[in-house]
């Protein structure tokens, strides 16, 4: 996940830089792609500015999207599998700022993100214990969320699987 | 590219992932001369995500075997230690060995040197469980065992 | 008999100084006496996490051996000659160790058929206070606490050919002395037991012209339920049988000693035959059902019909066996196949 | 009494449960003379139960140190083996130690044998990673690390 | 578990049995208790009937309990830890009987536990979710449902409770 | 210089014995070539799954040995006498071991000051077809594709008193002769490269008055873009301040040479200063920033101020350091502290 690629403007010129796999040289003004660990160090030394990051209106928007299948586990919506890495990106920015109207936007956010975690899970565990494992399903589902759903319904499996049915 | 591996380890569920030794290969001769250029902040900063990812990819596969899926990949060898270590477990805790508060008796099966002690094959040696299990994997020593 | 009265008298500070010294390992012979008092050096010089060697065929600053002259301890360059005294009895006393010490002791003493020295009586003695009794009586294996068709099908030393490892052939000869098979030696009258010894002796004569009535008394040493002849005829039979687990189990958790004499009269009670004895340059080939050598060794000893410096071969069905006692280079413990090089080469 | 280890160690899983030396003893000595006294159908499916739960009980004190939790208890040497694991692995991975293949520079930190040869202490041996952590663990070798 | 005490009817003389810390003895008619694996080995040879074992109609009534409260997971109802091994006896014995009668059992004793495992789990889902560990509700979850119970909570805290909250 | 013409002609059929032998062992001194070899036969000895020891301190039936009469092989009890030859040229030439081969094999020239063998020039040119190319020309490291203020730093043999280790001067001196430091050595016109070679003879000669203009042309051998002799300088280098690692890795993985002479380039390019030289008894000692004994003794050899078999011991703020090079049986890889026993008895 932190090797993932950010698309990041670049704010100063900066490199060469050799990670091993290649030579990375950014300058002023472009647009460019540079790891996530990379993006946000160079982010907290003002040399990028990571641009794909989430908004809180985008958050709102899945909030409600979700909400409106709050009972229907297979309509969970396609989130990035980066999903709630965005988040914290956008936490910590906001946190960064430190005036009024960010700390404002903070309690709004984590408000938000509260929800869907909550409604995401309900769905997942749903989803896991009636053993459904649709590619299309599991696509949608953030890295983590893929590991309570995985989990969920491995233990379910093995803890009682031997006894209900069989 | 690790990255990778590790969200195949998460993703397949039901078998460790047949990582090749040359997929592996070409990541340490990587990171091995990265180490050997520099030691500025920034590659201290980038290998520790890789360090961070090796144990991710690690854990992932150790539990793998530990549920009692097959090792197997580049790193066969060491997860299978987790198999031995299980024998070497349930034997010890079932009193299948000649044993007294931790400690093993074991007959050597080679020359070796163990502290000071020179040891020939067949002598006979009493070791704390930990080493047990070290020495047999390298085949240094067979536990004595209890039989009817 | 040899005159003990000239025997060197060994200094219990030995086992101290071995101790103290902090080498994780000994150098010994494979000897259940030599190996009972390494596992309880090793007990307590062998502090958590640390490893300890007993050395059958490394080498160690600290040596133990068994020369013609007597035994011989060596910490590095100082050699203590203890002479017929066992390495155990040099072990310091205490009711945690008095089992594998009595069994050491009383294996070596069985095994050299010889009478305790000045010194093993003076530790034997010195038991007492610990519970350990001692009385001149008959040697048979237990006689105190196991009916006695049982204790004679047990004599190995002597041994009494129609009665050793052959229960029916006991009670029956019991039943034609008027003694029933389960009584115990305390159940008989004067007479009885007269007649007994007498039976005894005069089967035991047959093959070994040389014993008289009065071989058939010693100093008998008990310690609770266990008495030492038949501790260390145990101690003999499974160091031969199955190797030295046996032996680290009894020195490291003593009341193991229960389990192996409740094995061993087991075994004992089915019963064996001993059919034949070949001589070959190398060794003697022993064919029979007790799967012993060091004990068929003892037996035959007793006649005369073998050395003590030539292995015994079990013959067996499945080909020739002997134990890590006559082959220690064998590196295997237990009884270990051997190759019949006489022959296999027809 | 194994049993009742295994449910607690079930039921507390926020820490590797703390299993004294004396109570695995007890354990293992009666099963330990259990098993050279008997060796009838009867005893071989009891003590198969008891391998059963050493098994289990191992097992999820297993997962617990991949999990991080610190190794405690009489088994505390031999799943702290774990970690050194873990340490090998990563090092391994991200290309800490001079290697190719699968096969890592060592240098010996003591006399030991190694196949046919007795190695002295400061030579330099060549081994296969599954041999690195063995001998680690008994402090046989070092690994020669790559360093700027 | 194998090693937990069962009660059984003693249907024949046996022993004495060394099991490496007691010595068993059991006489015909006499009621006695011995570790559930020696039982199960025992009652196949016809030395022992197991009594403590489960009934359908017991089953049957878990069940209406839990439909009673099917909404409120708090309200679990109480069962042995060995729960579901009991079933296990119930089945075993009723598939060795092999008549048409005990066939019948079986298949109702399957939808009963079925029904009772659908309701439990999630039950215990919500409260794994909902992070309540209250000692109580623990003690009435079986082994396997506790395994459920602890899985899902570390999951759910392990894999996103980085994110929500903090 | 001595007569070469007698050397023996090893055979390459050598290292195929080794191989063939299955030994998974070798034992050599702590000298690079012989390392390099060594570490060459394991990569194709040693087969997955195996271990392989390069046997420093042990013993071993196969051998390597540097003797006062030349280098010898000893499998088991042959031996063979190779002379001056370096045990890296007698491996089997191919694309793959390139790299390590002349990085052995000229180590071994540099180190010993020598010219090639006849042998090794034979074993040179059949390199050729391999894109191997051999010129007489400077000896100064790389003149191919270094500016001339770098190469000229980085020679160490010639020790150039004013320019070795010191940029600022280098450049200095360059631009007093009207060359540009950036220039390369193709960029001279005979003149300026007549100018140079005076200049670089004269100042040799302050230090080495031994030392004659014609010395400064020998035979180069390049391979790609490697210089053998900045090869052999990075080679020495890091055995000296790093230890057998580099060596290791070199071997298996050549391409990481170009990771090396990287490294070499940049600690060079820091510039050096060597203040003074004592002597003791028992070792010299050596007061410079350049961590490498190795090279420090290939610089005052070249002045007749120290000999070969004597220690050196560098002097730092925090203490003495040696390399295992010249204190094989410290155990430790890289430089290694050192105690002063005549300074430190003050």
């Amino acid at each position: 996940m932190m090797l993932t690629k950010k698309k990041v403007l670049v704010l100063d010129d900066w490199g060469p830089y050799d990670n091993g796999f290649e030579e990375i040289v950014l300058s002023k003004g472009s647009e460019d792609e540079v790891s996530t660990w990379l993006g946000i160090v160079l982010q907290k030394r003002n040399v990028v500015k990571i641009t794909d990051v989430i908004t809180i209106d985008e958050l709102g928007r899945i909030l409600f999207q979700e909400k409106q299948t709050i009972n229907t586990p297979a309509s969970l919506s396609a989130l990035p599998k980066d999903f709630y890495h965005r988040v914290q990106l956008l936490r910590d920015e906001l946190k960064g700022k430190n005036d009024l109207q960010a700390l404002e936007l903070l309690r709004k956010l984590d408000q938000v993100v509260n929800e869907i975690v909550s409604i995401r899970i309900r769905k997942i565990m749903q989803l896991a214990f009636l053993n459904i494992s649709d590619e299309s399903l599991i696509d949608r589902m953030t890295n983590e969320e893929f590991l309570v759903y995985k989990t969920i319904k491995s233990v379910i499996e093995r803890g009682i699987g031997d006894i209900i049915g069989s | 590219m690790l990255d990778d591996l590790v969200s195949n380890e998460l993703k397949r569920d039901n078998e460790i992932t047949e990582i090749s030794k040359d997929t592996i290969e070409k990541l340490i001769q990587a990171l091995l001369r990265l180490r050997r250029k520099y030691s500025d902040e920034l590659h201290i900063e980038e290998l520790k995500i890789y360090e961070e990812l090796a144990e991710s990819l690690l854990e992932l596969r150790l539990e793998k075997v530990i549920e009692g899926f097959e090792p197997k990949g580049f790193d066969k060898d060491i997860l299978s230690l987790v198999n031995v270590m299980k024998k070497v477990y349930i034997d010890y805790v079932t009193g299948k060995y000649h044993t007294y508060k931790g400690k093993v008796l074991c007959l050597s099966n080679t020359k070796f040197s163990l502290g000071n002690t020179v040891v020939e094959q067949g002598d006979v040696i009493i070791l704390p469980l930990n080493k047990v299990l070290a020495l047999i994997t390298t085949n240094y020593i067979t536990p004595v065992e209890v039989r009817e | 008999m040899e005159n003990y009265l000239k025997e060197p008298s060994p200094d219990k500070q030995i086992t101290s100084e071995i101790i103290a010294s902090k080498v994780r390992c000994i150098k010994a012979p494979y000897n259940p006496d030599a190996i009972i008092f390494s596992f309880l050096i090793s007990k307590y010089a062998n502090s958590e996490g640390d490893e300890f060697a007993l050395s059958l065929r490394g080498e160690c600053p600290i040596k133990l051996e068994i020369t013609p002259s007597g035994r011989v301890i060596t910490i590095f360059d100082k050699q203590y000659n203890i002479g017929q005294t066992s390495f155990s009895s040099l072990f310091p006393i205490s009711v945690d160790d008095l089992i594998p010490i009595l069994a050491g002791m009383f294996s070596s003493v069985v095994l050299e058929r010889r009478p305790l020295t000045e010194y093993e009586r003076n530790v034997v003695s010195q038991m007492e206070n610990l519970g350990v009794s001692v009385e001149k009586n008959i040697k048979i294996p237990n006689y105190k606490h196991l009916p006695l068709f049982s204790s004679l099908t047990m004599s190995i030393d002597p041994y009494i050919p129609d009665m050793t490892g052959n229960r029916e052939d006991t009670i029956k000869a019991l039943d034609e002395l008027g003694i029933q098979a389960t009584d115990k030696l305390e159940d008989l009258d004067e007479a009885k037991l007269n007649t007994l010894m007498m039976r005894i002796a005069s089967s035991v004569m047959k093959v070994n012209p040389k014993f008289d009535r009065t071989d058939l008394i010693t100093d008998r040493v008990y310690y609770m339920e266990y008495d030492t002849l038949e501790l260390a005829f145990t101690t003999l039979y499974f160091l031969d049988v199955r190797g030295i687990g046996d032996l680290f189990q009894l020195v490291y958790t003593p009341n193991y000693a229960e389990t192996l004499i409740t094995k061993f009269r087991d075994d004992m009670a089915k019963g064996f035959k001993i059919n034949g004895l070949t001589e070959t340059t190398q060794y003697y080939i022993v064919d029979s059902t007790l799967r012993s050598p060091i004990l068929l060794q003892l037996i035959f000893i007793q006649q005369g019909r073998v050395r003590r410096d030539k292995p015994i071969f079990i013959k067996t069905q499945e080909g020739l066996f002997t134990s890590r006692y006559f082959y220690v280079n064998s590196g295997k413990e237990g009884l270990i196949r051997v190759e019949d090089k006489y022959n296999s080469k027809d």
